[in-house]
């Protein structure tokens, strides 16, 4: 695969990492966000902590947009499932996250909910047509990657005149989400940071430009990385380079997609459809002003809140999951008590142990061998 | 080294259903085959975990059959689709004088069937087999969406051994044969459509569905060398299963209705359906085609056993290329017993 | 969720959508969210739409920096 | 005697579908047996109209399987739901070791189900069969309501023998043993998947469905007494096989990436899907535990037969009570394999 | 079974005959028509024929709602059944009756139309209640003892304020069609009759009166009778003595059952809901007068035929079929070539293989091992 | 299609309806077509509705005169 091995290739990950082992000072520790869930999956997948330093550490940010839909926003979606007329499409990731009572998607769905997992709005776009009889409400969710095909699903349901089809918008932005972190008042939890490694598909759309801020007002480097191995290795030996000189820019790793303007196109195709909220409930950082998106009001036909009248009732998460404090940073999946004992990928208690790019699901699917106590008995 | 910690919590067989992750493969599955399946079918060779079953059988030619089991309702009185499911199995075996030995099962469930519907039929089906003494020693699951089913469809499978000497099959009729039948007939056909909710009538019938090698044994080790051949007559009931007779062996068959055992509540039933109870299903009769010297015999030997003391010889066989099956009423004429055509009420097995 | 691969753009269809292959698989796309896509270019598929052009200039420089990267190293 | 005169017309193979009446044991489903399942799968033992099938088997310990068919869509590039479920019991059976002898085949058809479709699925089952040298020896037929189940389920049961002397199981796997995959994995799946019409993909991939047993006979003769066990890595695909084996032999394993065979396609439609190939299922592949110092004889052995050209070492047993399948990845880093949960997609056998 | 098992008594039956035997004439044929399918059908189940002298025969008359109906309104049904709203409920005997091009109701449900077999109105009518959403479409068939059950569903209906169920009227009358055959114009193929058995459950609604007329004008005996087979045989008993004496009466043997009026208050809802069609459609008769009825005006909100605007096109019967003929008692089933060869219960060329109560189905299913041929050869 | 069968009234329900028996199979059925029926009375049962009351004295003159033909001719 053009553009996608070559980012793979072991023998150059080796000498990278050589030149991090290297170049790392031994008397400092090196803490590194990656924010986007995408590069939590890489790093578990293609074990990049056997390559890194023990000095050097990365933690895992809330850029998983299954894991931090507050369990209310799930809740609704699990109504509006039931609703008899109501067909929701939705990305497989969402099925299987807990909502209140132990009730998720697949379980409605396997209650008769009449619930489809779809690859694309384009699928969703289709059903509603197929099926004029049905209510469709696609499930949308995602950062600035995902939002432009929701707003072009709406575009083109406008256009087709459909009056079947709506969307349940909880796409939610990237920098507020930084902001939240970066910003959060100084406190025992707080986790110090050195670095970022900043998002890889949010940035084509957004462009690097939103994160001078966070480099700036925060000190913080930023480093833009695409999601293969290699684009993450490269970007964590730039960082530690920032780190090193005690510089602290943006830099942009994956300059084959990403551009200091973004996708000016995708950019003003979301601007027409959607508007900001003022505030948005994330799991584990609580209500975030100017963190999400709505549909303006001459798309309200297709705004399933406004259709289906829906009131998001907060709900608490389980009590004993400490998926909050991850996707803050402050805790590894292995500090929670459920962890591998009650909650595993069959029975998730937490948004973390579902998208495979969660910090829980990713540490059990690809890292557990690593834990102390499985070493140990091994 | 140690026992790994125990990791999944236990499946929520009060409030629990079916979903597509039973069927996947992974450890969803494992731990529904474990918790549902291997709990209730107990035996060393299922516990294995192997794709398959490997043991020694003892000498004899081998039986085997098979059987799909789509029954509807899936509860009903006198059983369910899992004991229905071993009964039914064992009986084709048994029907060829085979010991049965050992069943496999495959189970295809619907998207949302509820895990405490599917914890008992699995219940009965281990203790279906236990008592007829044959061990279900492999199985598959598998789970489709919801609307592709009807809640859980059950194919089973079996073998047996067939005791050296003894060659019963359906072409050995000859002119001449008796017929018996081991006890009233209909009985399960006329249970199930009772629990038809749209059929809606009241009985106190049960379906007879059992197993019935222990009989079949008993009948072997009397007049083993005298009997032509066995069948179960279940779907399409006794006048299916004696066309399909008279075809294979080239025969014809005459039989009494005044001999046929038939409960009153049975034959009530059939009146307000407007159903003949030759051509309703049984599931723990058998007819039995012997050679004329060992009827009576027989006929004893049957009714000493529980599942045949309702036995009766109810004809014989004729020369006829026709391959009628005919029957003298009670009133006194003369008659075809033909096998039902189109809407016979369907999915009583 | 934001899982995106590069494939290559072998035929324009009607409608803003085209036929895009990676290894030999082929699949049908929507182009409505980018600009200028040739048949050749490698574009970035997310969720059924391309989401930008990939850069094969930048695609080499970054290629050329992980090796020397490495090659510092060792 | 003469023959009586052909009553029944013939089925219309063109334009005909499943109705009620050829479930409902009547003449209707012994015409579509007749003509569509017994012409097909023509062999003595199925042509005795028996509800089982008798007959004597050579020495050894016996191996019984079954497994029930559901994929959607019931054709597919290199394959349809009839072969698949001849290869998969054949399969099931020579993972044992065993030699095939016969299969059993229940039928599950929905109303309305074209005949057509059904006598293509049945002369493919057939040929496979022919193919594989097994018989379908017996065999059933239900028909349920329009909206109860999807076209047709199929539910094969197999027996075969174990040639004396060996024993292959999943608890036999050692620490030390060698692991071996006969080809190239995921073929089966991503091939099913590019026929959903939700998935719409376009690729030149075929299923790898086939029967195993000869590949498996040579495998035996060369190497008998240093295989631990053989297991086709069907749903769930490798990674659930190597989980299982090392959870039923309470032993590690340890895998490299960069020796696992994968075709630049199949990998490249996983990517588009997001799946990992270790997680697709596969249905004429197999993967084998050898004692080490069996282990390249053995590799040259399958590399000779056609199934097994492309026939791969790709790790070894250590071990290891947590039963961790590892895997070195062509990157350099380490990583559990582990089952795949939750959405995977369903049906695809 | 009270009241039902002393009429299928063997023994009474071998005396009967043996009065039978003893009383006709050996000098004369007797050729009495049992006007029913339900006499036909115990005729042939009990075997009566075995019990009655070789002179007197018992010819099949058309009093077999499924074998009357004509091929055209079977296609209207089938019509009904596929319209994507309709469900369409249906008595069994129904299903397998080939309208054209093959078709029938049971391919049409294998196809995907939504056909219930039902057991009574009332079913028809829960179906309509559950699911308000489908149109629900009774196919109404029958003869008076059947209306009322129609007419009182389109009451209840009416009661319920029902918006989603109708009827497809099909309904005949007796009388007509008795008049039909013994008011036939002289011909070769009219079949000389010597007497006829009235209908049994037909007469239990619309009493013994409407017969006397044939009795008188055509001078024929008529005695209603029961449809359990001591029943019948006493009705030919009784016939044979009106013959021998020369009388042309109507005599009840269905006392327990059938009084002269009849059911008044059956008639009365009949009355209420339904009127004379000027002509219908019979299968073997042709246009018969007077003969059919349909909804009222007052009822137009619950007549498929409005609601769904059916317009029945005749439609030929398979050329081969000798049903027409059958029906009007100048055939036998055995006259048909067609008969037992490429026509049988399961491939049925006409209607009268198809009801149990049609000719040529009960006497292939009960006493084809009559047949010289049969006989023969066995 | 005119088949019907005497069954006996065990119980009256609300809506015309009852509760009938036929040797020990009970059935609910409508009364709407009948007049003054009570429990214990056989009514002729058709298509789930009672289509008339059967007189057991005529039913009780019928066996008679059954009997009769037949013993006159033995
Ligand atoms: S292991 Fe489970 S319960 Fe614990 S933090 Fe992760 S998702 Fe929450
Ligand atoms: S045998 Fe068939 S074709 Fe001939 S008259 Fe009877 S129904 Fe018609
Ligand atoms: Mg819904
Ligand atoms: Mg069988
Ligand atoms: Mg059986
Ligand atoms: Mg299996
Ligand atoms: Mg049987
Ligand atoms: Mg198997
Ligand atoms: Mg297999
Ligand atoms: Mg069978
Ligand atoms: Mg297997
Ligand atoms: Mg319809």
């Amino acid at each position: 695969m053009k553009y996608v091995d070559e980012y793979r290739d072991g023998k150059l990950a080796r000498g990278i990492a050589a030149t991090i082992a290297r170049e790392v000072r031994p008397d400092r520790p090196y803490r590194f966000m990656e924010f986007c869930g995408g590069h939590t999956h890489a790093i578990a997948r293609y074990g990049l902590e056997d390559l890194l330093p023990e000095n050097l550490r990365m933690i895992h940010g809330p850029g998983c947009p299954v894991c931090v839909l507050p369990v209310g926003r799930l809740n609704d979606a699990i109504k509006l499932a039931r609703r008899p007329e109501v067909t929701l499409c939705t990305y497989a990731d969402l099925m299987r996250v807990p909502g209140s009572d132990g009730m998720s998607l697949t379980k409605a769905k396997a209650d008769g909910a009449d619930i489809r997992m779809v690859y694309s709005t384009l699928d969703a776009l289709r059903i509603a047509q197929e099926k004029p009889a049905r209510q469709v409400v696609f499930f949308g969710i995602g950062f600035e990657t995902t939002t432009p095909p929701s707003a072009l699903a709406i575009l083109q349901a406008k256009k087709l005149g459909l009056k079947n089809f709506s969307v349940f918008c909880n796409h939610v932005l990237t920098p507020a989400a930084i902001q939240a972190i970066v910003g959060a008042p100084e406190g025992a939890s707080k986790v110090p940071l050195d670095g970022f490694v900043g998002p890889a598909h949010v940035s084509t759309v957004i462009g690097t430009r939103p994160y001078e801020h966070f480099a700036e007002t925060y000190a913080k480097p930023v480093v833009i990385a695409g999601f293969e191995p290699l684009d993450v290795m490269q970007a964590i030996l730039m960082l530690v380079r920032q780190v090193n000189d005690g510089r602290a820019m943006v830099e942009n790793e994956y300059i084959r997609a990403v551009t200091q303007d973004g996708n000016l196109k995708a950019q003003e195709t979301v601007a027409q459809v959607f508007e900001l909220r003022d505030t948005f409930e994330w799991r584990g950082l609580g209500a975030v002003a100017d963190s999400a998106l709505r549909l303006r009001d001459a798309y309200a036909e297709f705004d399933a809140e406004k259709i289906f009248d829906v009131h998001t009732v907060a709900a608490q998460d389980n009590p004993a999951c400490e998926c909050g404090a991850i996707l803050r940073g402050e805790k590894r999946p292995t500090d929670c008590k459920l962890f591998g004992t009650v909650c595993t990928p069959e029975t998730p208690m937490g948004s973390c142990m579902v998208s495979s790019e969660g910090s829980c699901a990713a540490h059990w699917t690809y890292g557990r061998f690593r834990d102390s106590e499985n070493r140990r008995a091994s | 080294m140690s026992a790994p910690r125990l990791r999944a919590r236990k499946l929520d067989l009060k409030t629990g259903k079916v979903d597509l992750s039973h069927g996947a493969g992974g450890r969803a599955m494992a731990q529904l085959i474990g918790e549902i399946f291997a709990e209730n079918f107990a035996n060393d060779l299922l516990a294995q975990g192997n794709d398959q079953a490997v043991f020694s059988v003892p000498p004899g030619r081998l039986a085997m059959t098979t059987d799909g089991y789509v029954v509807s309702p899936l509860f009903f009185p006198g059983g369910n689709i899992g004991s229905l499911a071993v009964h039914g199995t064992v009986n084709d075996l048994a029907m060829a004088g085979a010991r049965p030995l050992h069943l496999s099962a495959s189970f295809i469930l619907e998207e949302g069937f509820p895990l405490a519907d599917l914890a008992r039929i699995a219940e009965s089906m281990g203790a279906a087999a236990r008592e007829a003494g044959v061990k279900i020693v492999t199985g598959d699951t598998k789970v489709v969406e919801r609307g592709k089913a009807d809640g859980v469809f059950i194919s089973t499978a079996g073998i047996g051994v067939v005791p050296d000497g003894l060659d019963l099959s359906g072409d050995k009729a000859r002119p001449g044969d008796v017929i018996l039948v081991s006890g009233t007939i209909g009985d399960h056909g006329v249970a199930i459509m009772s629990s038809r909710e749209n059929l809606q009538f009241e009985t106190q019938i049960l379906s007879d569905s059992a197993a019935l090698n222990g009989l079949v044994a008993d009948m072997v080790a009397a007049c083993g060398e005298s009997l032509r051949l066995l069948r179960d007559p279940t779907r399409g009931g006794l006048a299916a299963t004696l066309n399909e007779i008279a075809r294979q062996s080239n025969i014809g068959v005459r039989i009494e209705e005044d001999a046929l055992p038939v409960k009153p509540e049975v034959a009530a039933a059939c009146e307000l359906l407007g159903l003949d109870p030759l051509n309703v299903a049984n599931e723990g009769k058998l007819i039995a085609f012997v050679a004329p010297e060992a009827a009576e015999k027989l006929l004893r030997v049957m009714r000493e056993h529980p599942l045949g003391k309702d036995a009766a010889i109810i004809g014989a066989c004729v020369d006829d290329p026709h391959h009628f099956v005919q029957m003298r009423t009670s009133f006194g004429g003369g008659r075809i017993v033909d096998w039902l055509s189109g809407e016979q009420l369907p999915r009583i097995c | 969720m934001c899982l995106a691969i590069p494939v290559q753009v072998t035929e324009l269809l009607d409608g803003d959508m085209a036929k895009v292959s990676l290894d030999g698989v082929g699949k049908v796309i929507s182009l409505a969210l980018v600009e200028d896509v040739s048949v050749g270019d490698y574009v970035i598929l997310h969720v059924g739409y391309a989401l930008n052009k990939l850069d094969p200039e930048e695609a080499q420089k970054t290629l050329e920096l992980l090796a020397e990267a490495g090659v510092v190293a060792s």
